[in-house]
């Protein structure tokens, strides 16, 4: 049996994989791939504890998990696409009209 | 005798009335009602001495205090306004009403043409009033009281004509001085306090023996020192020559007759205190000798007339004290009264001449007045006289019992220094006041032209009661009339001490006349026909009146102003508030820099969370 | 529950304030009008209470207490004893002279004024009254916002940043008392087994030294600053020269004084011990603001910067004579608070007086001003005289008997002390001679108009209380004697297991029961 | 041979991870995106989470991922990065951070490790799931209920066309 | 047959009034003609008020498999949050009317945020505090943009979104761990599994993982960076709304998981969240002592008020958590309010920012101006008001608990306020200030542009209403600090 150790392992490495993606690329829609990245790895350690702990509550979060990406998905394209609508951009660079 | 408030009430009185509605009154009355009201005090005063003298039979010391209400107290400090009456104080309120009635009467001619006479009688009456709460106060703070209010009503009364920048400049420099002499004054008031647990002048005269030596010395050396800044003795003088820019007969009344002379009265008053500390009557026989040999020296050199009478001002004041520092307090009381007769006829006289000259007071533009102001010459050589020590004037029997008993101190001590000096102003004195009398009355007059007139009948009146009062004054301490005032005094301590030594009265006498005489010659010799002589480099330092005041501008004054500016500037706003607004601006830079982080790139935003969240978890782990 | 006499007290300017918002601001004469019968009134109440006084007792009178936020221990406890009394006494006379003295120089936002004076009467009652630690707080930091506004407001040319740093300044010195304050409540939770921010309750505490060092500090860096104790004071020229007329007087009147109250209602109650070690740092500042403050005044070319400067040094002497810590020095400092707050606010009304006709405040624009004003010449000679501490003005008992407190610790003390006796001769007269006398010099001779009948009215309260409390201060004196005498007896026992019960005393008639337990734990 | 078809699936999905993040085109990263999701289902299968890796193939790249690529069309496929970055320091920075998180992630992740056991019959079925959904997590899924009502009122609001001239800066 | 769970929607009552009222609006919104939307305004404030009062009916307890709870904490976060949101919902309608953003959209996401914020102060269950934190953000995002086209609110809302959906892999990757340390995400169980378990590192990244999750909703530094941005971009009441709403949801969840729940671990979180506390204080008035809009100075001025409610988190003692609550009360009314101010202004059309385009508003609509200044002394944390009380709470409490971190919070704490002092009251300041001669407000602001008035009575009524609550916590706090006592009581 591989150990859950390993499936753990994948999985942060995943996260931080993903995480870097969403500080290294400027373009909004690679970053938010990057962020749907995070959230599966966070699956794969749900799904890697459930195993662990022979409990299947891990796995129903990981279908709450996936409900909660389908909606962000549909509010993240909506938001990229009317953004790019307006400055015919996705690098997120460019968005910096508000600071300080 | 507790009418002996009433005394205090009618001053009161003329100054609320006259300050309050004077300027509603017509043009003559504040002069007159001031006036009666100081006659009145003066008759108060002389009722009083009537009824103290039928209480205490001749020669019994006496004092009857006078309690009037509790004025504060906290904790076991208890301050009643009381007074005291007593041989001492009856004599000063009789100096002070009785000369300062015959001021009051002189100014209603001298300030006929000014045109705020109710402010000008109201300072006056307040200056009475104060002077009286001085000399018959029971509690020291209450004689402090009237200490400081006869300083104030000083200031105002110097700086009367505020508009000219050198009469308020006097007036501030003459409250400033004074209050330096009063902050000693006010220390050895709470020396005293914590010593002795009260301030009742009875009660500090008969505790004297309760303090230690030191105790008594260093109260006794602060009181002191508030003595010669009221009285104008070294190092505290120099506010009185500036004073002269007051009013004429404010001179003749505050700065030579009756305020001046509170340091000597605050002496005689705690004699007591004194004679237990011999060390501070060293000193005060010292400065007092010094002093007077100082200012006669000055007095030699100076050009403007009331200057020279007023450094003579401080010379006689600096005799009262050598009288005070030689034991013998009820001398000095004595020539405290004879110089407030002829010093106060001098200055009207003096008065009368700016009166005559329209207000030309300096002797080397003067001459020749002797023939159209007859009455004024013949004061002013009647006072100069009486100043010069020359018999029968009031002034050689006090100056020549001073020298005696400054002798007799030197025989019991072996300390000559201040008979020497006394006796070596005294020929000064007669020197500049020869010089003075020359100048200005005889001669031919310097800028002819111009038509001095004689003084009206009211100034001349005064002016002729003081002059008999300055020949026939001497007669209070006269030997062969039984010296009636210094036995009225006989209160005061110390006289037995210096009659102790028996000196040889009749040789020291006849000194004393030689002296006077060859004085006045020399006077009279070197300045008739309004010759000068400047005296050589000499001269020159005493006519910059051995150039204390400039030190004192340049040493005190000028690095006191710089120094309040240096704080105020460097240290007060560059470094105090500099540190204030410093720490504000330092917040406002870290805010800016804190802003600056915020770049509005959400890239940047999502690394601050990745890093707090390393920071955090590694805070954790590191743990 | 019928209203007490303190409660109405303190509320009463601020109802007269709700009443002035009704008003429509164009009404400037109602709104005037209403504000300065409300402050009389408030001076009518005070007077009543300063009537109904027990002199002889120590205690607190007038006591009110009720439930206000129970969840957290704060009470709403009002009382009154000597401390507080004079300077109530003082808060109530000053506010309508100030209001009555800004009739003519306030033009603008008349209606924003008279809240803001009225709120700030309300604010600074509440300060001298409150003997819940909170609603004392309350009261201290609720005087900031008017008074800021005031100074923001109707204020000279630099006025905002004036007014922040008065705000900013002072108020980041009181959050730490509130700290402080804190601590006490939860060190008395512990110790009394009673939550309460009530003083006269933790007035029982035992503190530790160490916990009293360091609370104390705090304490006192709230009180010093509003004072202000040299070197916390840079706030206090800017603030005063910005201010405007009214602002000036009241802060110098009456605002410093909630800074020396702290000191001697919260020193001897919570902090005997530390107030005791502590008394030779307070009094060497003490003394160095003395001379410092007169020094600096000195080189003033702003009559008003000169005198608040001219405070600094004044309430040097009062911090001198709460650091004596003897009767005298106590005494002394309570009457001088009430005498600075007379002369200085009469020194700044007189300022205000002379900008309103000429718009300057810079000495050099003046000179010769007294033969224009000879009315307007008595009344500043007098209150500068006062200042000056002159005897026979109030200025000069409570200054001897600070000297003599002062000499008692110390002869030191009081030698230094002495200096600014003579150095507030120097500036006062220096300043006075340079406007008032000499040659005119005012750029419009025409614009120095002698007072107006209004003007000798706001000015006649001051100059008879001049008068009056210095040829008989006895019954300030006797008022605050008692409060004084138990204040020191705290002093006297640091071990405050058996505090004397009259001087801690905070209900007169509690039910027995819970008498019988108090008086077992004392 | 489980152990074969888990590196298997960890090398797909670390490579495809990295395809993901480095991508130029994000239709390449797309496509990764929809390796890792599949090699992530195999994964699943190995932890006996059958129906959880059925869900994950159908939903995340069956919908989740086309619904990516159709945007992609949409915005013309372009990379959307400028030349030059204006954050220099940002990827070096990003590297160091995420290295440090990822040793802390890993301990916790070794920490947290414990020996497997045999799942019992029945283990990570559809059946056991959905009883599990529908009755100890019935709260929870009328939740995500409203998370879906949520998305689609998003859609609504962001997807409207702007009224005229609405569309100037403020 | 699979047995029919029982199913308490007693319990749920409240959550379920708000969002059927929610669905309502969304649906009455199709077919409601626009000049009659205020029906919607008042069903909203019906439906708030309803859930409200009902919240006192029902009485404590647990249901859903130990998922949901009501008790003390519950009740009290969720009439908080449903206070703020009938204040959203008031200052709202004027404003969207002015912009052309007026649909039924809006106060759906208003009412489904609050749901959100509500089921956040009702989750035993780390799942269903994840599912409660997404239906609170989600619609915040959409919020956030709600003004698109407009480009500041496009970029509000996506930086919100990307953000917000980051921090989430976060906090999921924190539930991870934690579900893998216990064996099941049930609060309680965690609590003490993590205390067990034989890994310190594990469970503590798994709270600290939380801790980040939490802590970007409620704007803690360094996990702020979102809120000025997303403040200064989203429109007006939304940014009101969410600064209020989102703070409640974050801290009645900190209070719930951290001291209620995990005070055996609490080691592993004081430290943190002290650090924390500190530097969001720190920050948060620094940056907001520099800014000219009005907006971000909001903004800055909320993540300092993160900062003091911490305190009271770390502090953890009854008192403190109870202090939390009735802070958050405060800051509802003042938070709101201080954004409501700005509603009723306009600048040549577009939203009044700028903190100077408040200049003179005393002389223009004095009431407007004092209601301001209210809540500037309030959110300044200055008697009388109810800032005052809620900051003597929070920081009483820390003082209290008598450890050195706790008085050093409060010290960090009040000395910061001092700060904050300075940038509030420049703002009332400038209400007052004489206008300086070269601009006239009333005709034109700076850049020439008339700041207008507009005068509504809804805006008006919530002023009012946050108005006389400030006061009134302020004066007479000892109903608010008595209510919030059930609060404290969970750890007694």
């Amino acid at each position: 049996m591989v150990p859950s150790w390993a499936f753990l392992a994948l999985s942060a490495v995943l996260f931080t994989v993903g995480a870097l993606g969403v500080l290294v690329r400027r373009n909004a829609l690679i970053i938010f791939m990057s962020i749907e990245l995070m959230l599966n790895s966070v699956n794969l350690a749900f799904v890697a504890f459930a195993r662990q702990h022979l409990s299947i509550d891990g796995q129903v979060a990981v279908f709450f998990v996936l409900v909660v990406t389908a909606a962000e998905v549909v509010v993240g394209l909506a938001l990229i696409v009317d953004i790019f609508r307006a400055r015919e951009t996705v690098d997120i660079d460019d968005v910096d009209l508000l600071r300080g | 005798m507790d009418a002996a408030a009433l005394l205090l009430v009618w001053p009161l009185l003329g100054w609320l009335i006259n300050g309050l509605l004077g300027r509603r009154l017509p043009a003559g009355a504040p002069g007159v009602l001031a006036s009666v009201a100081i006659g009145a005090s003066f008759v108060t005063a002389l009722l009083l001495l009537g009824h103290y003298r039928a209480l205490a039979p001749a020669g019994a010391a006496r004092s009857v205090p006078v309690p009037l209400f509790t004025w504060f107290g906290a904790g076991d400090l208890a301050v009643d306004a009381g007074l005291l009456v007593d041989a001492l104080s009856l004599v000063m309120a009789l100096v002070v009403t009785g000369v300062g009635f015959l001021i009051h009467v002189y100014s209603i001619g001298y300030m006929a043409h000014d045109p705020h006479p109710a402010r000008y009688f109201a300072y006056l009456n307040l200056f009475i009033f104060a002077m009286l709460l001085l000399v018959t106060a029971g509690n020291l703070l209450v004689l402090f009281v009237g200490w400081e209010l006869v300083g104030v009503c000083s200031y105002l009364l110097i700086g009367f004509w505020f508009q000219r920048p050198a009469a308020a400049s006097a007036g501030r420099k003459a409250f400033v001085v004074n209050r330096i002499g009063d902050a000693a004054f006010l220390l050895g008031l709470l020396l005293l306090f914590t010593s002795l647990g009260t301030l009742d002048i009875l009660e500090v005269r008969g505790g004297v023996d309760q303090l230690g030596a030191g105790t008594a010395t260093v109260a006794a050396l602060l009181l002191f020192a508030g003595a010669t800044g009221k009285s104008a003795q070294l190092p505290l003088h120099v506010w009185l020559p500036d004073a002269m820019e007051g009013p004429t007969p404010v001179s003749a009344l505050i700065h030579a007759a009756t305020m001046v002379t509170a340091g000597v009265f605050l002496v005689a008053r705690l004699d007591r205190l004194f004679l237990a500390a011999p060390v501070a009557l060293g000193v005060i026989a010292l400065v007092g000798a010094l002093t007077a040999f100082y200012a006669a020296t000055v007095a030699l050199r100076q050009h403007d007339l009331k200057r020279v009478l007023a450094y003579s001002t401080i010379s006689q004041l600096g005799y009262m004290f050598v009288a005070m520092g030689v034991l013998a307090p009820a001398v000095g009381i004595f020539h405290l009264v004879t110089h407030a007769f002829f010093k106060a006829l001098l200055f009207l006289a003096a008065g009368s001449v700016m009166h005559a000259t329209h207000d030309v007071i300096d002797i080397r533009r003067l001459g020749g007045l002797a023939r159209p102001l007859r009455w004024t010459t013949g004061g002013f050589v009647v006072g100069g006289l009486a100043l010069a020590g020359v018999p029968p004037f009031a002034g050689f029997f006090s100056k020549d019992l001073i020298l005696e008993a400054a002798f007799a101190q030197g025989m019991t001590t072996g300390n000559y220094v201040p008979y020497a000096l006394g006796l070596l102003t005294a020929f000064v004195t007669a020197v500049y006041i020869a010089r003075a009398a020359a100048l200005t009355f005889f001669g031919r007059p310097a800028e002819p032209g111009g038509h001095p007139h004689e003084a009206p009948p009211v100034m001349l009146v005064p002016m002729g009661l003081l002059a008999a009062l300055s020949v026939g004054g001497g007669a209070l301490g006269a030997h062969a009339l039984g010296e009636p005032l210094l036995h009225f005094l006989n209160g005061l301590l110390g006289i037995a001490g210096a009659e102790a030594a028996h000196p040889p009265a009749a040789l020291l006498l006849a000194v004393s006349v030689a002296v006077a005489l060859a004085g006045v010659a020399t006077g009279w010799t070197l300045h008739r026909a309004r010759r000068d002589p400047g005296l050589g480099p000499v001269g020159a330092v005493l006519e910059q009146r051995w150039y204390v005041d400039a030190l004192y501008d340049r040493v005190i004054v000028v690095p006191g102003h710089m120094l309040g500016r240096w704080l105020a500037g460097p240290v007060d706003l560059d470094v105090i508030d500099g540190v204030v607004n410093g720490v504000g601006r330092a917040f406002g830079a870290l805010g800016a820099s804190v802003r600056r982080l915020q770049t509005g790139y959400a890239r940047q935003y999502a690394l601050a969370v990745l890093i707090g969240t390393v920071i955090i978890l590694g805070l954790w782990v590191l743990r | 529950m019928p209203i007490g006499l303190l409660t109405l007290l303190i509320f009463l300017p601020a109802a007269g304030a709700a009443l002035v918002a009704l008003i429509p601001r164009e009404r400037e004469a109602a709104i005037r009008w209403t504000g300065l019968i409300t402050s009389l009134l408030t001076l009518a109440v005070a007077a009543r209470v300063f009537g109904a006084f027990d002199a002889a007792s120590g205690a607190f009178q007038f006591l009110e207490r009720a439930a206000w936020v129970p969840a957290l221990g704060m009470g709403y406890t009002i009382g009154i004893d000597g401390f507080s009394l004079l300077l109530v006494g003082l808060t109530v006379v000053i506010f309508p002279v100030a209001l009555y003295g800004s009739w003519e120089s306030i033009t603008e936002r008349v209606k924003a004024f008279t809240i803001a004076m009225l709120g700030l009467e309300t604010a600074v009652l509440g300060t001298f009254l409150s003997l819940d630690l909170i609603l004392f707080y309350v009261f201290w930091e609720a005087v900031l916002i008017p008074m800021a506004f005031l100074i923001g407001l109707w204020g000279g040319p630099n006025r905002r940043y004036a007014a922040i740093k008065f705000f900013v300044y002072t108020m980041a010195a009181s959050v730490l008392m509130l700290v402080a304050i804190f601590a006490v409540h939860a060190i008395g939770a512990a110790q009394l087994g009673e939550r309460t921010f009530d003083l006269t309750r933790l007035a029982d505490l035992r503190l530790a030294s160490v916990a009293q060092a360091w609370l104390f500090a705090a304490f006192a860096l709230a009180f010093a600053v509003k004072v202000p104790v040299w070197p916390l004071h840079t706030w206090l020229p800017d603030a005063h020269t910005e201010a405007p007329t009214a602002g000036s007087v009241i802060l110098a009147a009456v605002l410093l004084k909630m800074g020396t109250y702290g000191f001697v209602r919260v020193g001897p109650a919570l902090f005997p011990e530390a107030l005791v070690a502590s008394a030779p740092i307070i009094a060497g500042l003490a003394i160095v603001g003395i001379l410092y403050g007169a020094a600096v005044s000195w080189a003033q070319t702003d009559l008003k910067r000169l005198i608040a400067f001219s405070s600094v040094s004044h309430l040097g002497f009062v911090m001198l004579g709460i650091a004596s810590l003897n009767e005298q020095g106590l005494q002394g400092s309570l009457l001088q608070m009430v005498n600075h707050g007379i002369s200085t606010g009469g020194l700044f009304l007189i300022v205000g007086l002379l900008y309103d006709r000429t718009h300057t405040r810079m000495i050099a624009d003046y000179g010769g001003v007294a033969a224009q004003m000879p009315r307007f010449a008595a009344v500043f000679t007098i209150v500068m005289l006062s200042s000056v501490a002159l005897p026979g003005t109030n200025g000069f008992v409570g200054e001897f008997l600070i000297l003599v407190g002062a000499f008692r610790q110390s002869p030191w003390w009081a030698a230094l002390a002495v200096g600014g006796v003579i150095l507030s001769a120097v500036y006062l007269l220096w300043a006075y001679q340079q406007v008032m006398h000499g040659p005119l010099v005012a750029k419009q001779p025409e614009r120095l108009t002698e007072m107006t009948s209004r003007e000798v009215l706001v000015f006649a309260p001051l100059v008879a209380l001049i008068f009056a409390v210095g040829v008989y201060p006895k019954p300030l004196l006797d008022r605050s004697a008692a409060t004084v005498q138990a204040a020191l007896q705290r002093l006297e026992r640091p071990a405050m297991v058996q505090a004397p019960a009259a001087a801690v005393r905070s209900h007169p008639d509690p039910p027995a029961p819970a008498d019988d337990v108090e008086a077992g734990r004392r | 041979m489980e152990w074969v078809v888990f590196l298997a699936a960890a090398v797909l999905a670390v490579g495809g991870s990295i395809g993901v993040v480095a991508a130029r085109q994000p239709v390449h990263s797309a496509v990764s995106l929809l390796v890792v999701l599949v090699a992530l289902a195999v994964t699943y299968l190995v932890l006996a989470a059958q129906f959880i890796a059925a869900l994950q193939v159908i939903i995340y790249a069956g919908a989740i991922v086309v619904l990516f690529l159709f945007v992609i069309m949409l915005l013309h496929a372009r990379s959307g990065e400028g030349l030059i970055t204006k954050l220099p320091r940002q990827s070096a920075a990003a590297a160091i951070f995420a290295a440090l998180y990822l040793a802390v992630l890993l301990l916790a992740a070794f920490g947290a490790a414990a020996p497997l056991r045999t799942p019992p019959e029945g283990f990570g079925t559809a059946q056991q799931v959905g009883e599990l959904l529908f009755v100890t997590y019935l709260l929870p899924f009328q939740m995500a209920g409203v998370i879906l009502l949520i998305g689609i009122v998003a859609a609504v609001v962001l997807g409207r066309r702007s009224p005229p001239g609405a569309d100037e800066e403020r | 047959m699979i047995p029919l769970p029982p199913v308490p929607l007693r319990l749920l009552a409240p959550e379920i009034i708000v969002f059927g009222t929610g669905l309502a609006v969304l649906l009455a919104d199709l077919w409601i003609p626009p000049a009659r939307r205020g029906l919607l305004v008042a069903g909203c404030l019906i439906g708030l008020g309803a859930a409200a009062a009902v919240g006192f009916w029902i009485p404590d307890g647990i249901g859903f498999s130990g998922m949901y709870l009501r008790d003390g904490l519950t009740l009290v976060g969720q009439n908080i949050a449903v206070t703020a949101a009938a204040l959203g919902v008031l200052i709202a309608p004027e404003y969207l009317r002015r912009t052309g953003l007026d649909r039924g959209e809006y106060y759906f996401l208003v009412l489904v945020a609050t749901v959100g914020a509500m089921l956040m102060a009702a989750s035993r269950d780390l799942i269903m505090l994840f599912l409660s934190l997404e239906i609170l953000s989600i619609p915040l995002y959409i919020l956030a943009a709600f003004a698109r086209p407009n480009v500041r609110s496009q970029e509000a809302g996506i930086k919100y979104f990307l953000l917000g959906s980051f921090s989430s892999g976060f906090f999921l990757y924190g539930v991870a761990l934690l579900y893998g340390v216990a064996g099941t995400t049930r609060l309680p169980e965690i609590a003490a599994a993590a205390a067990a378990h034989p890994s310190v590192v594990a469970p503590a990244t798994g709270v600290g993982l939380l801790v980040i999750g939490l802590g970007f909703k409620a704007a803690l530094v360094p996990f702020h960076t979102w809120a000025p941005d997303v403040y200064d971009g989203a429109p007006f009441p939304a940014a009101a709304f969410m600064s209020v709403v989102a703070k409640i949801g974050a801290f009645v969840a900190l209070v719930r998981v951290f001291p209620v729940t995990l005070g055996a671990l609490a080691g592993q979180w004081t430290l943190i969240l002290g650090v924390l506390a500190a530097v969001t204080m720190i920050v948060g008035n620094l940056a907001a002592l520099v800014q000219t809009s009005y907006k971000r100075l909001l903004a800055y001025s909320s993540i300092a008020h993160a900062g003091y409610l911490l305190v009271g988190v770390v502090t953890a003692t009854p008192a403190a958590i109870s202090a939390v609550a009735a802070y958050l009360a405060v800051y509802a009314a003042m938070g709101t309010g201080a954004f409501a101010v700005a509603i009723a202004l306009d600048r040549g059309g577009k939203e009044a920012d700028r903190i100077e385009d408040y200049t003179g508003l005393a002389t223009r609509s004095p009431l407007l101006a004092a209601a301001t200044g209210l809540f500037m002394v309030s959110l300044a944390g200055l008697p009388p008001t109810g800032g005052f009380v809620a900051k003597v709470g929070i920081f009483l409490a820390a003082v209290e608990s008598g450890t050195p971190s706790g008085l050093a919070l409060a010290l960090i704490g009040v000395l910061t306020s001092v700060i904050s002092v300075y940038y509030y009251l420049r703002v009332a300041y400038i209400m007052w200030a004489p206008v300086p001669s070269t601009l006239t407000p009333a005709a034109a602001g700076p850049n020439g542009l008339a700041v207008r008035l507009h005068a509504s009575p809804l805006v008006n009524a919530a002023l009012l209403l946050a108005a006389l609550a400030v006061v009134h916590m302020g004066v007479f706090p000892a109903r608010l600090t008595a209510f919030v006592q059930q609060v404290g009581a969970l750890l007694r």
